[in-house]
C-alpha cells in the first residue's frame, strides 16, 4: 500500500537536512564554474564505472585543467596507467579529515576548496562522509555524482538508469569544457 | 547464593577488629605477598583516570565523525535533529551524539565479553574450585599481561580471576551510566570513556580465555596446535549432524565429552559455527569448523544440520525460523539468547528428547550444559534417521524459481554490498547458475534481500545451490587456536620487534562482513606472512584465512608456521583469544624491555606506542564486540585499520601529518620536545579498498623508536607495495625518513630524488627516546 | 587497591581448607546467621530466574509496539530497514529491535542509578566505615525491603550493601551483553530483560538512599519533615549564589559542610536543581530547591547563578557554552560527567580559586568532594562581586529582539509541545508581552527552538524575561524528600489498601517533560488527595506539585499531611528515593500480610499485583531512569501510567479487557481457575490527555482482591471521574462489578441500567484468592 | 546551502515506507466510500481545531453515518456536549492495539476495520501510533488528515496553511455527504 522508496539502497535515509536534487547537468557546471576552489574526488569504484568515455577514469581525466582533480583508494595507479599525471592522490578518510579544517592549504597550499564533486564510491561510504562533511564542515558545498540519490551532499543527481546517467555526466563535462 | 562461598568457621576469633564469637566468616581474598613487583600508580583504573593519556592519543587523533544517523531519539524528549551546529533537547550536539553512541556499543561489545567471561568462570569455580591453577601457556610466567597491567593484581588460581572481574563490571556500569541523557557534555570524554571500556573488555576476554585454557585443557600456547578441518566438506553428512552456534564452548564442551563417555564420538558429527567452534576445536580437534558467521544461513539451508545448539553472540536471531523450515530442533543453552522457547532446565532429559523428536516442541532452553549434552546427543541420533533424505530444492527448481522474479532491484537496494542478484536471477532463467554461483564468496549471508524480496524469493538458498558442488567439497586445514604467546617467544622476538628488524605485527582479527569476500583477508595475511612479518588471527578472520588455496592446493596455515615469529601464522583462536594480542604487546615491554606491569598502565601504553610496530586489522569488522576491542588497542596505542563498512563506527581517529605540532613528543633521556613525525599516522582508519589497507598497514608499523636499520625494512616494504598499488612514489618519504641511514639501500635512487623535491634535510626529524609522559623523562637538560 | 579492604591477619589458621601460615586474608562477608526467614526460592536472581514470572504479565499485558524509528543501526551490517516483516541482516525483526532499544535504555537506566550507589557507598565506607549501621527510618525493622526481596540478604552495616551492588552489577553487565548484535531472537525474552533492569534498578536505589539517609543525617521516613523553598523566588540574589546540578548530592554536601564550618551559610545562597536539590535540602533545608530539570536554562539565563556546580546525571549538556556566555564558572565533580575540563583534583585549592575567578579558566574537574567545597565556596565569594549587576537584556529589548524574527516557523516545527513562539513574537513586535509570558508555564526549556532559529534569537530567555515579574516572585514551599515509609505507618493502612478501602496509592514521580507544563502534575495529584487516596511523590515531580496554589494562595504540601495516609501527600525525595515507593508495596505483603520477603520475589509480586491498588504515573517521563525504574514497577505488578511524550518509550504494555481468557487466576484456596475481569487492565500506558489519565489511573487501582466495600468505594471514583471528563457512564462496568455487593450505594440506579445494557449477571466475575502462580495453591479441589 | 524539512516537526523523518501524499480531497473520500469498513478517528485536539464546521467536532460530526466515528481521550464528551450519541470512545492506545488485531470485532463485532482515518491528534503522538500500525497491522491502510505530513501512514496531507487545510477538509466531508 506505501510508497517504496525508489532512491537507492535502503541505509540512504537521510536526516533534515537532505540533498537537493540536480534538476539538469547544467546547473552542476555551472556551479563548477562560478566555484572559487572546486574539486573532482573520484572514488575506487571509478575504474569500473563504465561512462560514455569509457571508465569514470576517462572522464575524469577530461576535467582535469577545469578543476583540481583528486583520486581516493590505490585508484590513482589508472591515471598513471594512461599516462595522465596532475591527480593527487589521497585516501577518503584524510581527504575527509582534511575537508573539515577551513585552515587547510588544499593541494596546492592555497586554501581551503569551496566546492567538492564526489563520484565513483561505494554508495555507503560516499553516504558516510558526505555526512561528515554535512555536520562538521558546514561552509562547505558538496555535489554527489552518484547513480542514486545522495541526501547527505549539497546537491544530488536523483536515482537514473545506466544510460541517463552516462548522458548527464557526459553532458556535465562537455558544457565545463566549453568556453565560458 | 552468594558467588564467593568459601565460608570459613571459627568458634572464637579475635582481631583487629573486635572478637567474634560462633562466627562464619567468607573469604574474599587470599593476598599475594610474594609478588616482588612494586606497585604501578594505577591499579584498578576508575572513569577518569586514564583520562590524560587518552587525551594525548586523541589531541593527535582527532575524531572524524560520520553519523550514521542525523537525529537521536535516545529519550522521550526527541527525536532530536543534531545536524549542522543544532543541539537537542539535552544539549548535546552531533559530535556529542556520535561518541556518545560509540561509547554504548563499546559497552555492549566489553560487557558481552565480560558476561561470558562471568559465565565462564563461575561455571568453572563450581567444576574446578577456587584455587584450580592458572596454567596458560608452556615457558609462561606472565600469565594474564591485562590484568597484571590495568588492575597491579597477579592471579594464580581461578578465584583471583573474580577480582579482575568485579572491578570490569563496576566500571562498565559506571561507563553505561555516563551514556544517560543529559550529563556528559564533551565529545572527547565520551571517546576517552570508550578507551576505558576498550581497555576493561581485554581484561575480561584475557579472563574468560586463561580460565577455560587453564581447565578445559585447550592448547597452551603451542606453536605446533593441531590442524582442524574447515569447511562444509569436513561433515560427513551420511552421520547425525550437531551443529553448535555461538561464542560460549561450554555446552559444545558437555556435548563432546557425552559422545566420547557413550563412545559415540564416531558416530555423530559435530560442527561448529563462529567463535564456539574454534573453541570446540581447541578442546578436541576432531570437532569441525563450519565456518565465520555469515555461513549460518547458507549451512542451515544446505540442509546439513539434523540438530542445532545455540549458546551465546553472533547467532542469527531468527534461527528458530530458519530451522522450523527444515524442521531442524534447537537447544538453546543461555540466559541471554532463550529465543522466546520454554525453559526446560528442570526437566527430566528423556522426557525433552522425547518431546524434540517427536516434534512436540521445536526448541527448548536449558541453562545446564551437563543436561544439554545428554539431551544433544540423544536427540540427534532419533531425528537424524527422520530426517534423511531431507534435501533443499533441485537444480532445476532454481530457474524456476527464478522465473518468478519481478527484476524489481528491490533486493539490490536491500543488499550491503549492491551485489548482483538481478543478473544473477536473470541467467538462471536461462539455465546459466555461473552468476549465482559466482556470488557465493561475495555474500555475507545477511538475508535482507530475502527481506526485502516482494515475492520472497529464497536467494541464500539460490546461491548455495548454485555453487553446492563446489560448496559440498569445500574443506581447508586449519590450525587450531593455540591461545596465548609464551614467554619463550616474545624473548626471542622482542628485541627484532622493537629494532624494527621484524617490520611488524599484524593482527588479522573481527567479523566477517567483508566488503567483496573473505578471500581479501587471506590476500592481505599471505602479503605480510610473504614480508616475514608475524601475523596473528583469530575469530572469524582465522577461518577465512584458511579458505583459500594456492595453486598446489595449499592453505596459509599449510606453508606458514604457527610460531610467534617472522613468518608466522599465530591462530590465537576465539574472539576472547583477541586478549593474547594485546597481552603478546604487553609482554614485550615487560619481558623484553623489562618495563614493571603492575598498575602501571600509562608507561606501557607509551612503550607499545612509540616502540611495537603492532597493527589491528578488521577488515569485516561488523559488532559491539570488535568496536570494544579495538578501543582497547587504541588506548594501549595500537593503530586499528577496518574495511569500509568499518566507517560505519561513526568515526576515524585521523593524524594529520601536515601538520608538524602533532608529532612532537618528549626524548626521555633529557626533556627535549622533538618532532619525530608522524608515525604512526592514524589510530583508526577505514581504507576504502584491500590495496589501500594493505599499503596503510604497512606504513602504520613505523614508530619514533625504530632503528635506522628497522626503518629501512619498513620502508622498503611501505615503497614497494606503494609502488605496486599506486604505480608511483609514496609522496610522504621526507616524513618517514629521518637520517640517510634510514633509507633502504636498494631503493637510495630514487628515494633521494624524492627526498630532495620536499627539501628534506637530515635535522628535521629526531630519533628520541620517544615518550609521550612528562614523567617519563629521566633528566632534564 | 581492592574495594574491600578490611584485611585479618592470622599468624596461623586451620580451616577446612588447609593450614596457612603468615596469612592475611579479606574479610568478603561477615554472615548474618540471626535471621530466622527462611530463604525463599530465588535469591540473587539471574537474568532468566524470574523469565516464567514475566512470560506470565506479558502474555496478558502484549506489548503495543510504536517504533521511535524504523531503521536499525546498532553495526556495521545497518542501516537495516525493519519495517513490516522484513529483517536485519542480524536476523532481528521490528519487534526485537524496539524491545531491544527498550532493553538498553532501561540497562542505562539502571546503570545510572547503580554507579551512583556505587559511587556513594565507596564514599561513605571511608568517610563512616564498614560497620556503619544502616538506621533507615524510625519505628522500622524492614530497613531494605528490594534488597531483602531479590538478594534475600538482610543488610545491616554499610559493607552489606556492596553485596547487593556486586549483584547488581554483574546482572546489568549480563543485560547490556544480550543487547549485542545477533543474540536474543525473542521481543518478549527482551522485555524479559528490561523488568529484569528494573528490578535491579530498585535495588541499586535502595542502596543509594539508605546509605545516605544513614549517614548524612537526612529525614528518617518523618512524616513531618521540615519545609523547604522552592523556586526562583526563594533565592537572595544579593548574596552569592551557588548553584548545584544534578543527582548525587556528596559535593553539595561539602559545601555545605564548609559554609557551615566557616559560618557562612548566612553569607551565601546555595540552591540546586533537580534531584540534587532534593538531596541537600534533605541534608540541610536551608539550602534552597530552584526547580525541576526544565529550569536549568532559565534559570542560567536570569543571570542568577554566580558559580555552578554539576555533579551527575540530569544536567544539560551544553552547560559550558551556557555558563560562558555570562561568564559563571564552571565546577565539575563527576568523572561521568567531565565536560572536556582540566582535571585539577590534585592541585592545590586555593590555585584553583585563583585560576576561576580571574578567568583564566572557566571550568575545573575536581573529584574529591571535600576540595570541591573549599574551592567552591571560596571562588563564588570572589566571584560575585565582580558579577554583580550582570543582567540579562530589559524588556524593551525584548521587542527589538523580537523584530529580528523571520517568522519562518523553525523554531515551532523543532518545539517537542508545537508552542505559539511566532504567535509570541508577532505580538512582542508590537510591545505585547503577555503571549511570551504565557508560554512561560509550557515551555519545557529545552532549547530546541533556540537551536532550530536562523536568526539565533534567545527564546527561552525571552520568555524568562517576559515572565520576570511573576518568576522572581515566585516561591513555594516543599516538604522535603522524607525517605522510607515507617513499618508503622504501613501496620496502619496495609488493610485498608489491602481490602480497598483506602482506594489507591498513587505514585507521582518522573521528570519534566509535559506535554503542557507541570501545572498538569498538581492538578492530578490534587484529584487523588482530594479523594483521600495516599500520593507518595519524588524528584521533578514532587518539585512542579509545590508550584501550583489556590485561590488562598496555598500550595498542595501546605493543604495536605506527609503521612502515608488517606489524603497524605508524601514527598519520598529524590530519584533514588523511589525504591521507598516499591519499598513500601513489598512491605505491605510482609508486614500486613506476613508473606516472607526473603529471596521470594515472585510470590510478593503475585500479591502487590493482584492486591495492592498501587499505580505509578510519570507524566513527564523523560529518561531512561524513567524507563528503568517503571520496569521495576511491572515486574512487581504495578502498572504505570505515563504521558503522551511517553509513547516514545517505544511500546505499551495493554490489556485487552474484552478477552475473558487473559483474565484467569488461580483462587489459591481451591486450584480453580477462576476469571476475574481485567483488573488492572494495562501495566504500561501512555494516556493523551490529563483527564484520560486521571480517569485511568482511578481505574487501574482495582485488583481482583478487592473487598465489596473496596470495590465500591472504587468504582465511585472512577464513575464519578469518568462521568465528568466523559460526560457519560463508563462502558466497562460489567468487567468490573462483581457482584451486586459492589455497586456503590448512591450510584445504584444508574449502574444497574449500564449492567442490564451489558447482560450482566453475577456469576461471571469470581473473587478468589486470587494468584497467577501455580504453586501459591494451598489445596486442591 | 541545503534543502530544509518544510513538513511539520522535525521528528517526522521516517524510514523507507513513507506515506503516498493525497494528491486531492476527492481521493480521499473515495478511499472512504469504497472502503468496506471505514473508520474516523478524532483525537483530544479535535476540541480546539478550528474547522469549516466549527472545530473539528464538528466535522466529524458531518460524517457519522458514512462511516463509524471514534473517539479518543475524553473527547467524546464533546460530541455528548452537543447531544450526538453514536460516537465511540475508546482510548488511542486500547485502538491502536486493537486495530492491529486481525480477529477484533470493531465496535459493533461485524471484524476489522479496513481504513482508518486519523483527525486531531498531537503530532508526535499520531506519528508513532501510525508507526505502530505501519509495521504490526500491515494489512490495514491509514489515512492521517493531520495537517502537516504524517510519513508513517498509507496516505497523508502534504503539509499545508490552515484555510488550505479547511478547504480540504470541508471538501473530504461535502464529497463523502453526496450520494454516491
Ligand atoms: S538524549 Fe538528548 S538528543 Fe537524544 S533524544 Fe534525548 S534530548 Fe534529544
Ligand atoms: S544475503 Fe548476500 S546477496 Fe543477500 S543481501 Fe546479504 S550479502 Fe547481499
Ligand atoms: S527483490 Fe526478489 S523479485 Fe525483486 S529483483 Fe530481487 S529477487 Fe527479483
Ligand atoms: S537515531 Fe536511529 S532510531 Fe533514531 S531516528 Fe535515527 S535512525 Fe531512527
Ligand atoms: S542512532 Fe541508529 S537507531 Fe538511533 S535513530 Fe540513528 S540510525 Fe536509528
Ligand atoms: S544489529 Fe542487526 S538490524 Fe541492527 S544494524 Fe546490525 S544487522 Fe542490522
Ligand atoms: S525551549 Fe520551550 S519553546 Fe523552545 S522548543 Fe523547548 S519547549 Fe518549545
Ligand atoms: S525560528 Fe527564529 S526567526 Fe524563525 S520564527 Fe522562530 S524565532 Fe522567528
Amino acid at each position: 500500500m506505501s510508497q517504496k522508496m525508489t532512491l537507492g539502497q535502503t541505509a540512504e535515509i537521510a536526516g533534515p537536512k537532505k540533498a537537493f536534487i540536480i534538476p539538469k547537468p547544467e546547473v552542476v557546471a555551472s556551479m563548477i564554474k562560478r566555484a572559487k576552489r572546486p574539486l573532482l574526488v573520484v572514488g575506487s569504484e571509478s575504474a569500473k564505472t563504465m561512462t560514455s568515455d569509457g571508465v569514470l577514469v576517462d572522464t575524469a581525466i577530461r576535467l582535469i585543467g577545469k578543476m583540481t582533480v583528486a583520486a581516493t583508494g590505490h585508484l590513482v595507479s589508472e591515471f598513471l596507467k594512461r599516462d595522465v599525471q596532475g591527480v593527487h592522490s589521497i585516501s577518503l578518510m584524510n581527504l575527509g579529515d582534511r575537508l573539515r579544517d577551513p585552515l587547510w592549504g588544499g593541494f596546492d597550499g592555497e586554501g581551503q576548496y569551496d566546492l567538492v564533486v564526489f563520484a565513483g564510491f561505494p554508495y555507503y561510504l560516499e553516504w558516510l562522509v558526505l555526512n561528515g562533511l554535512k555536520s562538521f564542515a558546514m561552509d562547505l558545498r558538496t555535489i554527489s555524482l552518484t547513480r542514486s540519490y545522495q541526501p547527505n551532499a549539497s546537491w544530488s543527481l536523483g536515482s537514473m538508469k545506466v544510460d541517463e546517467w552516462k548522458e548527464v555526466l557526459d553532458k556535465i563535462a562537455s558544457t565545463l569544457m566549453e568556453e565560458n | 547464593m552468594s558467588k564467593k562461598d568459601l565460608k570459613l568457621k571459627f568458634d572464637e576469633l579475635s582481631s583487629v577488629i573486635g572478637t567474634f564469637k560462633g562466627l562464619e566468616i567468607e573469604v574474599g581474598r587470599i593476598f599475594d605477598d610474594e609478588w616482588e613487583e612494586p606497585m604501578g600508580p594505577t591499579p584498578f583504573p576508575s572513569v577518569g583516570t586514564l583520562r590524560n593519556w587518552d587525551r594525548k592519543l586523541l589531541e593527535r587523533y582527532k575524531p572524524f565523525y560520520m553519523p550514521f544517523c542525523d537525529l537521536c531519539c535516545l529519550c522521550t524528549f526527541g527525536k532530536c535533529d543534531l545536524t549542522g551546529d543544532k543541539r537537542g533537547a539535552c544539549g548535546i550536539d552531533m559530535a556529542g551524539q556520535q561518541s556518545r553512541i560509540v561509547l554504548i556499543a563499546c559497552c555492549i561489545g566489553a560487557s558481552t565479553h565480560t558476561a561470558h567471561a562471568r559465565h565462564m568462570l563461575d561455571h568453572l569455580l563450581e567444576e574446578f574450585g577456587r584455587n584450580a591453577p592458572l596454567e596458560v601457556a608452556l615457558n609462561t610466567g606472565v600469565e594474564a599481561p591485562n590484568i597484571r597491567l590495568v588492575c597491579g593484581i597477579r592471579p594464580k588460581t581461578l578465584r583471583d580471576l573474580e577480582d579482575a572481574l568485579d572491578y570490569v563490571e563496576t566500571q562498565l556500569v559506571q561507563l553505561m551510566a555516563a551514556a544517560h541523557t543529559g550529563q556528559e557534555g564533551d565529545n572527547i570524554d565520551f571517546e576517552s570513556k570508550a578507551f576505558h571500556a576498550g581497555m576493561l573488555d581485554h581484561v575480561a576476554m584475557e579472563v574468560a580465555d586463561i580460565s577455560q585454557i587453564s581447565t578445559l585443557g585447550l592448547p597452551k600456547g603451542d606453536p605446533e596446535a593441531p590442524m582442524t578441518e574447515l569447511g562444509y566438506g569436513s561433515i560427513d553428512v551420511s552421520k547425525p549432524v550437531i551443529m553448535c552456534i555461538g561464542h560460549n564452548v561450554l555446552p559444545s564442551v558437555d556435548i563432546i565429552d557425552y559422545l566420547m563417555e557413550n563412545k559415540l564420538f564416531g558416530e555423530v558429527e559435530i560442527g561448529g559455527l563462529c567463535c564456539t567452534a574454534h573453541d570446540m576445536s581447541r578442546y578436541d580437534k576432531r570437532s569441525k569448523v563450519i565456518g565465520p558467521i555469515s555461513w549460518q544461513l547458507r549451512f542451515i539451508r544446505a540442509g546439513i544440520p539434523d540438530l542445532i545448539v545455540v549458546d551465546e553472540q553472533c547467532l542469527r536471531t531468527d534461527i528458530m525460523i530458519e530451522a522450523r523450515k527444515l524442521g531442524v530442533p534447537v537447544i538453546a543453552t543461555s540466559e541471554k539468547s532463550c529465543l522466546g522457547l520454554p525453559d526446560r532446565t528442570h526437566d527430566d532429559p528423556d522426557a525433552i528428547v522425547r518431546d524434540l523428536a517427536s516434534g512436540a516442541v521445536d526448541g527448548v532452553l536449558i541453562i545446564d550444559p551437563k543436561k544439554v549434552g545428554e539431551v544433544t546427543v540423544k536427540t540427534v541420533l532419533e531425528v537424524a534417521p527422520k530426517r534423511a533424505g531431507k534435501k533443499s530444492f533441485s537444480l532445476d527448481e532454481l530457474s524456476e524459481l527464478a522465473n518468478s522474479c519481478r527484476l524489481c532491484m528491490e533486493c539490490v537496494r536491500a543488499c550491503p554490498n549492491n551485489l548482483p542478484i538481478v543478473e544473477a536471477m536473470q541467467a538462471a532463467k536461462e539455465g546459466d547458475y555461473s552468476p549465482f554461483a559466482a556470488l557465493n564468496d561475495l555474500c555475507v549471508g545477511c538475508a535482507r534481500c530475502e527481506s526485502a524480496c516482494p515475492v520472497d524469493l529464497p536467494i541464500i538458498s539460490m546461491i548455495t545451490k548454485a555453487n553446492e558442488p563446489a560448496n559440498l567439497l569445500e574443506k581447508f586445514p586449519m590450525r587450531v587456536g593455540r591461545g596465548a604467546i609464551q614467554d619463550t617467544e616474545i624473548r626471542e622476538v622482542g628485541q627484532p620487534i622493537v629494532f624494527g628488524e621484524i617490520p611488524g605485527v599484524v593482527a588479522m582479527v573481527g567479523c566477517a562482513n567483508y566488503p567483496a569476500g573473505g578471500g581479501d583477508v587471506a590476500r592481505i595475511t599471505e602479503e605480510f606472512l610473504k614480508r616475514r612479518f608475524i601475523v596473528v588471527t583469530s575469530g572469524c578472520s582465522a577461518m577465512n584465512i584458511a579458505m583459500t588455496r594456492d595453486e598446489e592446493g595449499l592453505n596459509l596455515y599449510e606453508k606458514y608456521s604457527g610460531h610467534f615469529d617472522a613468518g608466522g601464522l599465530v591462530n590465537v583462536g576465539s574472539c576472547v583469544s583477541n586478549s593474547h594480542i594485546t597481552g603478546a604487546a604487553i609482554k614485550i615491554a615487560n619481558i623484553f624491555a623489562k618495563r614493571n606491569l603492575r598498575g602501571n598502565y600509562e608507561e606501557i601504553a607509551d612503550y607499545i606506542y612509540n616502540r611495537v610496530g603492532a597493527v589491528g586489522v578488521a577488515w569485516g569488522a561488523m559488532s559491539q564486540k570488535a568496536a570494544s576491542i579495538a578501543a582497547g588497542c587504541w588506548r594501549l596505542g595500537i593503530p586499528v585499520v577496518v574495511g569500509p563498512h568499518g566507517a560505519k563506527y561513526r568515526r576515524m581517529l585521523l593524524g594529520r601529518k601536515d601538520k608538524e605540532e602533532d608529532w612532537i613528543v618528549y626524548n626521555a633521556r633529557d626533556g627535549e620536545e622533538v618532532y619525530v613525525g608522524p608515525a604512526p599516522e592514524h589510530l583508526f582508519y577505514a581504507a576504502e579498498t584491500v590495496e589501500e589497507a594493505i599499503v596503510m598497514i604497512t606504513k602504520l608499523t613505523m614508530r619514533p623508536n625504530d632503528t635506522a636499520k628497522g626503518r629501512a625494512v619498513k620502508l622498503t616494504h611501505y615503497i614497494d607495495l606503494y609502488k605496486r598499488y599506486y604505480g608511483t612514489m609514496p609522496d610522504d618519504l621526507h616524513l618517514y625518513v629521518r637520517k640517510i641511514t634510514d633509507v633502504p639501500f636498494t631503493m637510495r635512487d630514487e628515494i633521494m630524488v624524492a627526498l630532495e623535491e620536499k627539501d628534506w634535510s637530515e635535522e628535521k626529524i629526531a630519533i628520541p627516546d620517544p615518550t609521550l609522559l612528562d614523567r617519563m623523562v629521566r633528566r632534564r637538560s
